[in-house]
């Protein structure tokens, strides 16, 4: 990330615009933002939020169906007993670790340029671990049994076993929901206060001024709300690394070849952080377009996320090529020809998607033309997202469909009920995104003020009038 | 899974042929009970029970029960632990549902009067007997307060010694099958048992002027005592009358060859124990046939090598399609099946059995590595003469049978490792031929001297009569037509009456094994679908006795053999289930003195059809075998023995037209491929499976598939019997293969995806799991000069490599060791398995999927060329890992590890992650992706082992080295305060085995066998190297190859 | 900060100040504290950091909650699978120790940060006495543009310096925008 | 202006602080629930076919628990006297009681009573009588004074914890073999006398403390 801008206040370089267009006030941020919101819901919202709903209700079937029958009406068998419910967990997860990124360590960092991007990566986050968090209950053999995972005083006289990496799983992944939630909340509540004060209708100034707890914006209290803020994001920055990390020890603690690997925490939180700035690219460039929010979401951001791409892209294939060394340098058989098995086994062309799409296709990114370009970085962005989802499977799948005894060799392949609920998961994640930007402001009105000029900083005043619908 | 659900179509229709609704018949109770599930079913059944049209019920399908049984009979036989409402009192015991918190209510029904002997709760064993082709073997049924659910071998039966064979073990389901026929058929509709006597037994008078001109009988092979002693009777009564034999699968040639050689159609059969060198010619003489579970044993004795005896026998196999006994052989040669038998020629001249020896022998073989091998091999069986034993397959055709007779004889084999007793079977007055006997019947028939045909014991000619008789126009020119068998089938269905059979664990009865023994068969349970034995049949329509039951009849015709007391002497035969030395029950001895010039007169018969054979090169034989899991066909309802996976392919509820690698790419052939088979202008239509090892030239389609009645098993696989004909039955020259361009899919549970992953999958697996050493072998010489070189490749980490603490496991600390130098690959552990742990069926579909639930498998491997490659068989079990994989990744303690060193495995507590299964190097854990358990047919419940929880939908499974075993018999130890008796408690898969292979017990202990064999050198883990620790270790395999062979290939 | 029923009511909570510049409300406010008013408070659309020396707040004890709120996760965390492992149901997993503390590491960290997260959250709420949905600067109707881009100060009529006339006119000598009184 | 009203800052207030007690009162109403004899069927009395006395038969006659329950020390079920049993004395006494009317047309027809389970273990779970009494553990220790219930009802709440509870710690329950069908036996009063006992017990039978998993579920 060296490759980010300078520290604030410096003039902005002529090719790299400022991360607000000039011009803009404290008030018009205000106006603009909160309008968005206040406004009467534009047509495109409902057809898009129609069809994101209709794509979720295909969640909702294929999750009935999974039910009613049991597990095998997905693909997985002997030996391979996890498909793509696990694949999608990790890949969701990933997905999420962005807005975590983005929101606590650019912070922590100083990055000024995330605040107007920061809100709604985390919205973002909560959406996907949302997704994410439905499959490890989903892909149970007996779902209904899931909070037997908690520790709880029970009959049985019975606990978990905090030995299985499934444990871990369990309490880093519900405290990151959680620790994201509260966070986003946070963030959220002077932005209800601004919306509490801005809306005409009662029944919106009741409701935003339910979740504004009656922030009235003083000194004292903006004193803890910056402490208690930076302390947040203080403690979402080790734990983003650790959900990961912890995922990652799903495989790296189990003994299969080619999951047996001490790599897999650090370049699967790389991996992590990939996935998650190619899907808040893929969510910004559209966003921004229909909105006009290209003032706050400026050039800039696109090119520092697309720099953030290459470089944890980099880190990714510095993984792959390390398994394979690893594998050949360990000498351990197993390993080799587990690694060889993925490139000359019959799951051979999912691994050169692979490598076409998370190593080949971002290295466009060297290249100012792309990492300018709002078109291209879209595509590269749904590349990378569509890569990701390989490597997982290519990790799960491969490894376990050729393991220690060939007899018990098998192949698997997702069965209409696997896609169903993937692609169902795309669908709830829309919706949520979908409500999310009709009903919150989707750019933290409060940091933006701060950065503009007439903010902190000082600056010349412009008046402007109270109320502006 | 309802792949054992009857279909609902048919019940209702029965249903609806009830004449009074009103009534309830089994059908009706099933209907009933359905939707019902686990505890709740057994309540609702007990409710019912209640009802008065149940009571009615009752009284009619079982009589004995409603009102009180004669004190005699409860106190001999005990009829009364068979009475069908304790059935329902298993609810104490009967696994049900799984999970829920808050019980059901649940009733006891505890006896009107309890028999003294039973125990509620606890198992009894009965000694009874099981046939297949009409050949006895002993066996115990396990029994459940009446019901019974497991079969044991005898050990005190010389066909059984204990162990079973994988048929054996598939009785209980069969009893039990809900597609069994129920119900008297006539014309299509229910009839009932008073109309068919009165039928039938008006026409036998109108007959019996006549003296019974136009009556046949046709039944399978029959070794009963009782029945041929009524046939006997019958026949005098009736001089005119004819009984016909058809046993689809039986030794024909065998016979005739006997025929040929001694004059007379006498029985052979082989001591293993006591040859030190085998010839297998094309027979898989150790896994099929009446004799192979004994067989197994003795050979299994002979090889057995251990540090303090380092001597074992030596095995040739010369065959054309790999078999059992073909994996076992120091040498394997595959020869077209053709060529086996010029192999026979050859090995006669070479000994000087038969002219053009000298010299000149082996010039009639065609194969370079044939010539090469024939002298060694001759020389090896003469200098071991007396010792030496040459097995040809008993479908080979009679003329090398002769050969091989002779081959024996001039060893001075015979006495020694042959043996030839008068026939087993009862032999008709119309000779042993059966084949001719069925022309017979088929021209009498066509000329409308058939007025009354009795089909009794399941024969089904209409599926299994050689094609070229015409059989099914044939019967339809008979007046009446009755069927009796388990099963509604092919036959039944041209038949005017159709009687449910009772099956063997419900039937009096009595046969000989294939040494004669004769064995007694008592009823475990009154028949559940008021099924009769063949006997009650004849003795009610022959021998005017109406109410006969088939306990009298053979009670009485045993009266009249046991000398002395007979009570007592009755008793103990029930009690042994056979009847021992007996003067009067035993086979004479033949003296086996071969006709002088049978051998010459066989060896140019077949020089002749040599020529016709060799005429065009190229051309494909193809053979016609019975499937090893499903015989001649009329096992082919058996879900078990369907879903066990065929020795050799693997393959699963399918047979297949197999073809070897090489012939394969020369017929434009791959795996799965749709093909024509054409025989003499007779067609059939099969898939394709390439098999490693079997020899160019060569095909085998196996019968009993194709059925087109047989319930849930119509249309399964195949029909081979179309090709089938009276001038060849097993062997098909000049067959043509022609591919069809079709796809079909086989659902194999090793290697399913050798296509859509890569056609090299197989050599691939094969090469690997060398290159891993999952198989260590090695040859009789190197132990000799190096006993511990198995050792010193093992990669077993030291104790202190790991960081952990090591456990210690005082007390008990249960074990298992496998010897892989004689495990034949016959599966009978894995079906054994199955019956005692309610291991569910899944269907093709599933295992299609790769979800098969065996919780024992044979691995199957082939290594090398492809053509004539090492195959090996391994069974694997849980290895009970003490560094477990699989019980680190559980989040719910749901597998952990008991005190013993038992990998425990609790359902009720399973979430299903599956993480268990997928960090199990040894791939042994077992999910069940669906409801595979089968809890809507109540009928099935009765089967379940009431000692093991019948596993639902969602949770992971797997061996669990018997525990109920080790529980019930560390209960017994405590409550009688005294130690387990060493190498007493055996697991299922233990106790099934034939050769002995898998020993189980306290590694603790030294009095325990398994203990001695993990000290042995030859002992090793499977992937070691991982640290898991496996409890469970192989013992390796050791070759014994002939030095003058060596160069031949490597160490087999 | 919420009126104290027990001591006498005075008629008005407080005069408000209303600037439209932080600059000007930074100034005012270090002058009414020079002035040496004590109950004063002042509103912004956004956090200005020396806004809060200059009314007379100076350090959070937030960060010593959140250590306390961590530190009591962790031994939770840790003593909870400790007791379950160890004390309440010993098993034998896979041949490891009872007492497998690496295994424990995780949870013990996620449990920390989850517990420490929370008193953040709370402790804020806490500390500024929010929820308050009801407070007496909303009476003032400009007041609603402290969420936009204006700036308050406001002295409480509880100060003991506090004079409602003479109060007026020190804000007003500051130049706001305008000068408010706010009603309970 | 202003939304809410004075009131909603307590109200708000009170309500987050409340929210604490409120999930926990509802996490010990779902536990006590769970353990409650609706969920364990304790204390609650079938209707049965007969409505027979343990307190007439044990207390009062004082036949032995053995004598119905004959399988108790062999087996893993204890047994259900048959209709037979019942007759041995019924064909004496009480001949024509309404009350017995089931047990004669049992013994006549050959249609066996049904009892209404009163202890029931789930399927999967595998309870042996024949070692317990073995080890000395005697028949109140699980049934309770069988001999004061008129009619019979379960005692324990035989959930898992339970078993657990004392397969931790046999020796709190063992008592002399012989007095296991002693349904009023007491231990020691002297609490070091009684220590001393059970230590003697557990050493004299044998006694383990067994908690794998397969000791019970197979």
């Amino acid at each position: 990330m060296a490759t980010i801008d300078p520290a604030p206040g410096t003039l902005p370089k002529p090719f790299k615009p400022p991360v607000v267009a000039p011009g803009h006030t404290p008030g018009t941020v205000t106006d603009k933002i909160s309008s968005v919101v206040l406004r009467r819901t534009p047509k495109w919202w409902y057809i898009g939020f129609g069809v994101s709903f209709l794509i979720l209700m295909v969640f909702l079937v294929s999750v009935s169906w999974l039910l009613l029958k049991g597990i095998g009406v997905w693909g997985v068998n002997q030996p391979v007993g996890w498909g793509f419910a696990i694949v999608n967990f990790v890949w969701w997860i990933g997905i999420g670790h962005a807005g975590t990124l983005i929101s606590a360590i650019l912070l922590l960092l100083r990055q000024e340029w995330r605040t107007s991007i920061n809100r709604f990566a985390e919205a973002m986050t909560l959406f996907a671990v949302a997704c994410a968090g439905m499959y490890p209950i989903l892909h149970l053999g007996r779902p209904w049994l899931a909070y037997w995972l908690f520790p709880y005083p029970n009959t049985m006289g019975m606990w978990p076993q905090f030995r299985s990496p499934l444990i871990w799983d369990v309490f880093a992944v519900s405290t990151y929901a959680t620790v994201s939630a509260l966070f986003w909340y946070v963030g959220l509540i002077p932005d209800l206060a601004t919306l509490r004060d801005r809306s005409r209708k009662r029944v919106a100034k009741v409701i935003y001024g339910f979740f504004a707890m009656g922030w009235r914006g003083s000194a004292a209290h903006w004193h803890n709300y910056e402490t208690a803020y930076l302390l947040l994001a203080g403690l979402a920055t080790p734990l983003v690394v650790s959900v990961h990390t912890v995922v990652s020890f799903d495989f790296a603690i189990g003994i299969v070849p080619g999951w047996h690997a001490t790599i897999f925490p650090p370049y699967f939180v790389a991996g992590a952080i990939y996935a998650g700035f190619a899907m808040v690219l893929t969510l910004a460039i559209p966003l921004r377009a229909v909105f006009g929010l290209q003032d706050f979401i400026t050039m800039r951001h696109l090119q520092n996320m697309g720099k953030v791409m290459l470089a944890t892209g980099l880190i990714v294939v510095y993984g792959y090529t390390m398994e394979f060394f690893f594998a050949w340098y360990s000498g351990n058989h197993l390993e080799r020809f587990t690694f060889l098995n993925r490139i000359t086994g019959p799951y051979r062309y999912h691994w050169f998607a692979l490598i076409f799409c998370n190593a080949v296709a971002p290295q466009l990114l060297w290249f100012r033309r792309f990492r300018t370009s709002p078109f291209w970085l879209f595509v590269i962005s749904i590349i990378v997202s569509v890569g990701m989802w390989l490597e997982r499977f290519v990790i799960v799948i491969t490894s376990l469909h050729r393991d220690f005894l060939p007899s018990s060799w098998g192949m698997y392949k997702g069965t209409m009920w696997d896609w169903g609920t993937y692609i169902g998961t795309i669908g709830l994640f829309l919706s949520l995104l979908f409500l999310f930007i009709r009903f919150l402001p989707m750019i933290s009105i409060f940091e933006m003020r701060t950065i503009v000029p007439g903010g902190q900083q000082g600056g010349e005043y412009t008046d402007s009038p109270g109320e502006q619908a | 899974m309802d792949i054992l659900n009857p279909s609902k179509g048919k019940c209702g229709a029965e249903a609806a042929a009830q004449p009074e609704p009103a009534r309830l018949d089994l059908e009706t109770v099933r209907e009933r009970l359905r939707e019902k599930r686990g505890n709740e079913l057994w309540r609702s059944l007990d409710d019912l029970a209640g009802t008065p049209e149940f009571q009615d019920f009752l009284h009619r399908e079982f009589p004995r029960f409603a009102s009180e049984a004669p004190e005699e009979m409860t106190k001999t036989d005990g009829v009364s632990r068979r009475r069908f409402l304790q059935l329902t009192s298993a609810s104490l015991a009967l696994a049900g549902l799984t999970g829920c918190t808050k019980q059901p209510n649940e009733a006891i029904i505890p006896y009107v009067k309890q028999p003294e002997y039973i125990v509620p709760g606890r198992p009894l064993f009965f000694a009874t007997t099981l046939t297949h082709g009409g050949y006895a073997r002993g066996v115990l049924a396990e029994s459940h307060m009446g019901r019974p659910t497991k079969i044991e071998g005898n050990p005190d039966h010389p066909a059984s010694l204990g162990a079973t064979d994988v048929f054996d073990q598939a009785a209980v389901l069969t009893l039990y099958d809900p597609e069994r026929s129920q119900s008297i058929v006539h014309n299509g509709r229910i009839g009932t048992w008073g109309a068919f006597v009165g039928e039938a037994g008006a026409r036998l008078r109108a007959l019996e002027a006549l003296g019974g001109e136009g009556v046949r009988i046709l039944t399978g092979t029959i070794t009963s005592p009782t029945m041929a002693a009524q046939l006997q009777d019958l026949l005098a009564r009736f001089p005119n009358a004819r009984w016909h034999q058809w046993e689809p699968a039986g030794s024909h040639h065998g016979r005739a060859a006997a025929q040929a050689a001694f004059g007379q159609p006498l029985e052979t059969r082989y001591d293993f124990g006591a040859a030190r060198v085998v010839l297998a010619l094309d027979s898989d003489v150790l896994t099929r046939g009446p004799g192979n579970v004994r067989y197994q044993r003795d050979f299994a004795r002979t090889r057995r090598v251990r540090k303090d005896n380092l001597q074992m026998s030596r095995l040739y196999a010369v065959e054309s399609v790999p078999t059992n006994t073909g994996t076992l052989a120091d040498h394997r040669l595959p020869l077209p099946a053709p060529e086996v038998e010029v192999f026979a020629l050859a090995l006669a001249q070479a000994l000087g059995v038969v002219s053009g020896g000298g010299a000149g022998a082996g010039d009639v073989l065609a194969d370079a590595r044939a010539k090469r091998w024939l002298p060694v091999i001759a020389a090896d069986l003469k200098a071991n003469a007396g010792a030496a034993l040459v097995v040809a397959d008993e479908y080979a055709s009679p003329a090398t049978q002769v050969l091989v007779h002779a081959i024996n004889q001039a060893l001075g084999n015979t006495g020694r490792t042959v043996f030839h007793t008068a026939p087993v079977e009862v032999i008709p007055a119309n000779g042993a031929d059966q084949v001719e006997s069925m022309r017979q019947l088929v021209a009498d028939m066509n000329a409308g001297r058939v007025e009354l045909l009795l089909m009794l014991g399941g024969v089904n000619p209409l599926y299994t009569a050689p094609a070229d008789l015409g059989f099914t126009q044939a019967l339809q020119k008979v007046d009446l037509r009755v069927h009796h068998g388990l099963y509604e089938d092919e036959t039944s269905e041209y038949c005017h009456w159709h009687i449910p059979a009772a099956h063997e664990l419900e039937s009096w009865g009595d046969a000989r094994s294939f040494d004669g023994t004769v064995s007694l068969m008592q009823p475990l349970i009154d028949p559940l679908y008021s099924g009769r034995t063949a006997i009650e049949i004849l003795a009610v329509l022959f021998a005017n006795r109406a109410d006969a039951t088939s306990y009298e009849v053979v009670r009485d015709h045993w009266k009249t053999l046991l000398v002395g007391d007979f009570e007592a002497a009755w008793k103990k035969a029930l009690h042994d289930g056979l009847i021992a030395d007996i003067p009067a029950t035993q086979l004479p001895p033949a003296g086996a003195s071969m006709a002088g010039g049978a051998a010459q007169a066989a060896a140019s018969a077949m020089v002749r059809s040599l020529q016709q054979v060799r005429q065009h090169p190229g051309m494909v034989t193809l053979r016609l075998r019975p499937d090893p899991m499903v015989g001649d066909g009329s096992l082919a309802p058996n879900p078990w023995l369907q879903e066990l996976p065929k020795p050799m392919t693997k393959l699963t509820w399918d047979n297949a037209l197999t073809v070897g690698p090489a012939m394969a790419e020369r017929l434009k052939l791959v795996h799965e491929d749709m093909a024509e088979v054409t025989w003499n202008g007779r067609k059939v239509k099969a898939a394709v499976w390439v098999l490693p090892g079997q020899a160019e030239g060569t095909a085998e389609l196996t019968l009993g598939y194709g059925r087109r009645r047989a319930g849930r098993a119509t249309g399964l696989g195949f029909d081979a019997y179309p090709l089938r004909t009276t001038q060849a039955l097993w062997n098909l020259p000049g067959a043509e293969i022609r591919p069809l361009g079709e796809r079909y899919s086989f659902a194999s549970t090793q290697n399913h995806h050798a296509l859509e992953s890569g056609a090299e999958e197989i050599p691939l697996a094969g090469n690997e799991a060398e290159r891993r050493e999952l198989i260590r072998t090695g040859t009789l010489e190197e132990l000799r000069r190096h006993p511990d070189f198995i050792q010193e490749e093992r990669e077993k980490p030291a104790p202190d490599e790991t960081l952990y603490p090591p456990v210690e496991y005082k007390g008990h600390a249960w074990g298992m060791a496998i010897d892989l130098n004689v495990c034949t690959g016959c599966s009978s552990c894995m079906i054994a398995c199955q019956a005692e742990n309610n291991i569910p069926v899944v269907g093709k579909e599933q295992v299609l999927r790769g979800r098969e639930m065996h919780w024992i498998r044979v691995d199957r491997y082939y290594s090398g060329d492809m053509d004539d490659p090492r195959i090996h068989n391994q069974p694997v079990p849980c290895m009970q890992c003490e560094n477990a994989p699989c019980e680190v990744v559980c989040p719910v303690a749901a597998t952990s590890h008991s005190d013993e060193g038992l990998n425990d495995m609790v359902y009720n507590r399973c979430v299903g992650t599956r993480y268990c299964s997928n960090n199990c190097p040894y791939k042994v854990r077992r999910f069940n992706f669906l409801r595979y358990s089968d809890r809507d047919t109540p009928v099935l419940a009765l089967l379940q082992n009431p000692d093991v929880t019948v596993r639902m939908r969602g949770v992971m499974e797997k061996c669990t080295y018997c525990v109920q075993r080790i529980e019930q018999a560390k209960i017994e130890s405590k409550v009688e305060n005294r130690p387990i008796p060493a190498n007493r408690l055996q697991t299922a898969c233990q106790q099934a085995c034939p050769t002995e292979a898998i020993v189980f017990g306290d590694i603790n202990d030294p009095r325990w066998e398994v203990t001695k064999w993990k000290a042995d050198p030859l002992n090793y883990g499977l992937l070691e190297e991982l640290n898991t620790r496996p409890r469970t270790t192989y013992l390796a395999k050791i070759s014994n190859p002939n030095p003058a062979l060596e160069a031949e290939h490597g160490d087999h | 900060m919420s009126a104290h029923p027990h001591h006498h009511r005075p008629p008005i909570y407080g005069l408000m100040a209303e600037f439209h510049d932080s600059e000007e409300l930074i100034e005012a406010a270090h002058r009414t504290r020079e002035a040496g008013y004590e109950h004063i408070d002042a509103y912004t659309p956004y956090p200005i950091e020396e806004l809060a020396e200059a009314i007379g707040h100076h350090h959070s004890k937030l960060p010593l909650i959140v250590l306390i709120g961590g530190i009591v996760g962790a031994l939770a965390g840790y003593g909870l699978q400790y007791w379950v492992s160890v004390i309440e149901y010993p098993l034998n997993i896979g041949g490891r120790p009872l007492h497998s503390w690496p295994a424990f590491i995780v949870p013990t960290f996620e449990m920390t940060i989850l517990f420490a997260a929370f008193s953040a959250v709370l402790g804020m709420f806490f500390l500024n006495g929010l929820p308050q949905p009801y407070h007496p600067v909303f009476n003032v109707p400009r007041f609603a543009l402290a969420s936009r881009d204006r700036y308050f100060l406001v002295i409480d009529a509880r100060d003991p310096k506090f004079d409602r006339e003479g109060t007026r006119r020190f804000l007003s000598e500051m130049n706001p925008t305008e000068v408010n009184e706010v009603e309970h | 202006m202003q939304i809410f009203h004075r009131s909603t800052n307590t109200i708000a207030k009170v309500s987050i602080f409340g929210a604490v007690f409120f999930i926990a009162f509802f996490a010990w109403i779902f536990s006590t629930l769970l353990r409650s004899s609706y969920a364990t069927g304790q204390g609650i009395v079938r209707n049965q076919p007969i409505p027979f006395s343990h307190v007439h038969h044990v207390a009062g006659m004082g036949i032995d628990c053995r004598y119905c329950h004959s399988s108790v020390e062999t087996s893993s079920f204890a047994g259900m006297p048959p209709t037979e049993t019942c007759m041995n004395c019924h064909r004496q006494i009480w001949t024509n009681a309404d009350m017995l009317e089931p047990v004669r047309s049992s013994f006549a027809t050959g249609v066996p009573i049904q009892w209404q389970r009163v202890h029931d273990l789930p399927d999967f779970v595998y309870f042996n009588h024949s070692v317990h009494v073995a080890k000395g553990i005697g028949c109140a220790s699980c049934h309770g004074q069988v001999d004061r219930m008129p009619l019979l009802y379960q005692e324990a709440s035989l959930q898992m914890e339970w078993c657990l509870s004392c397969h931790r710690d046999p020796g709190r329950f063992v008592r002399p073999k012989e007095e296991v069908f002693n349904l009023n036996w007491q231990p020691p009063a002297d609490p070091q006398e009684a220590q001393a006992l059970r230590a003697k017990l557990v050493k004299d039978y044998k006694i383990q403390s067994l908690t794998s998993c397969s000791t019970c579920h197979r």
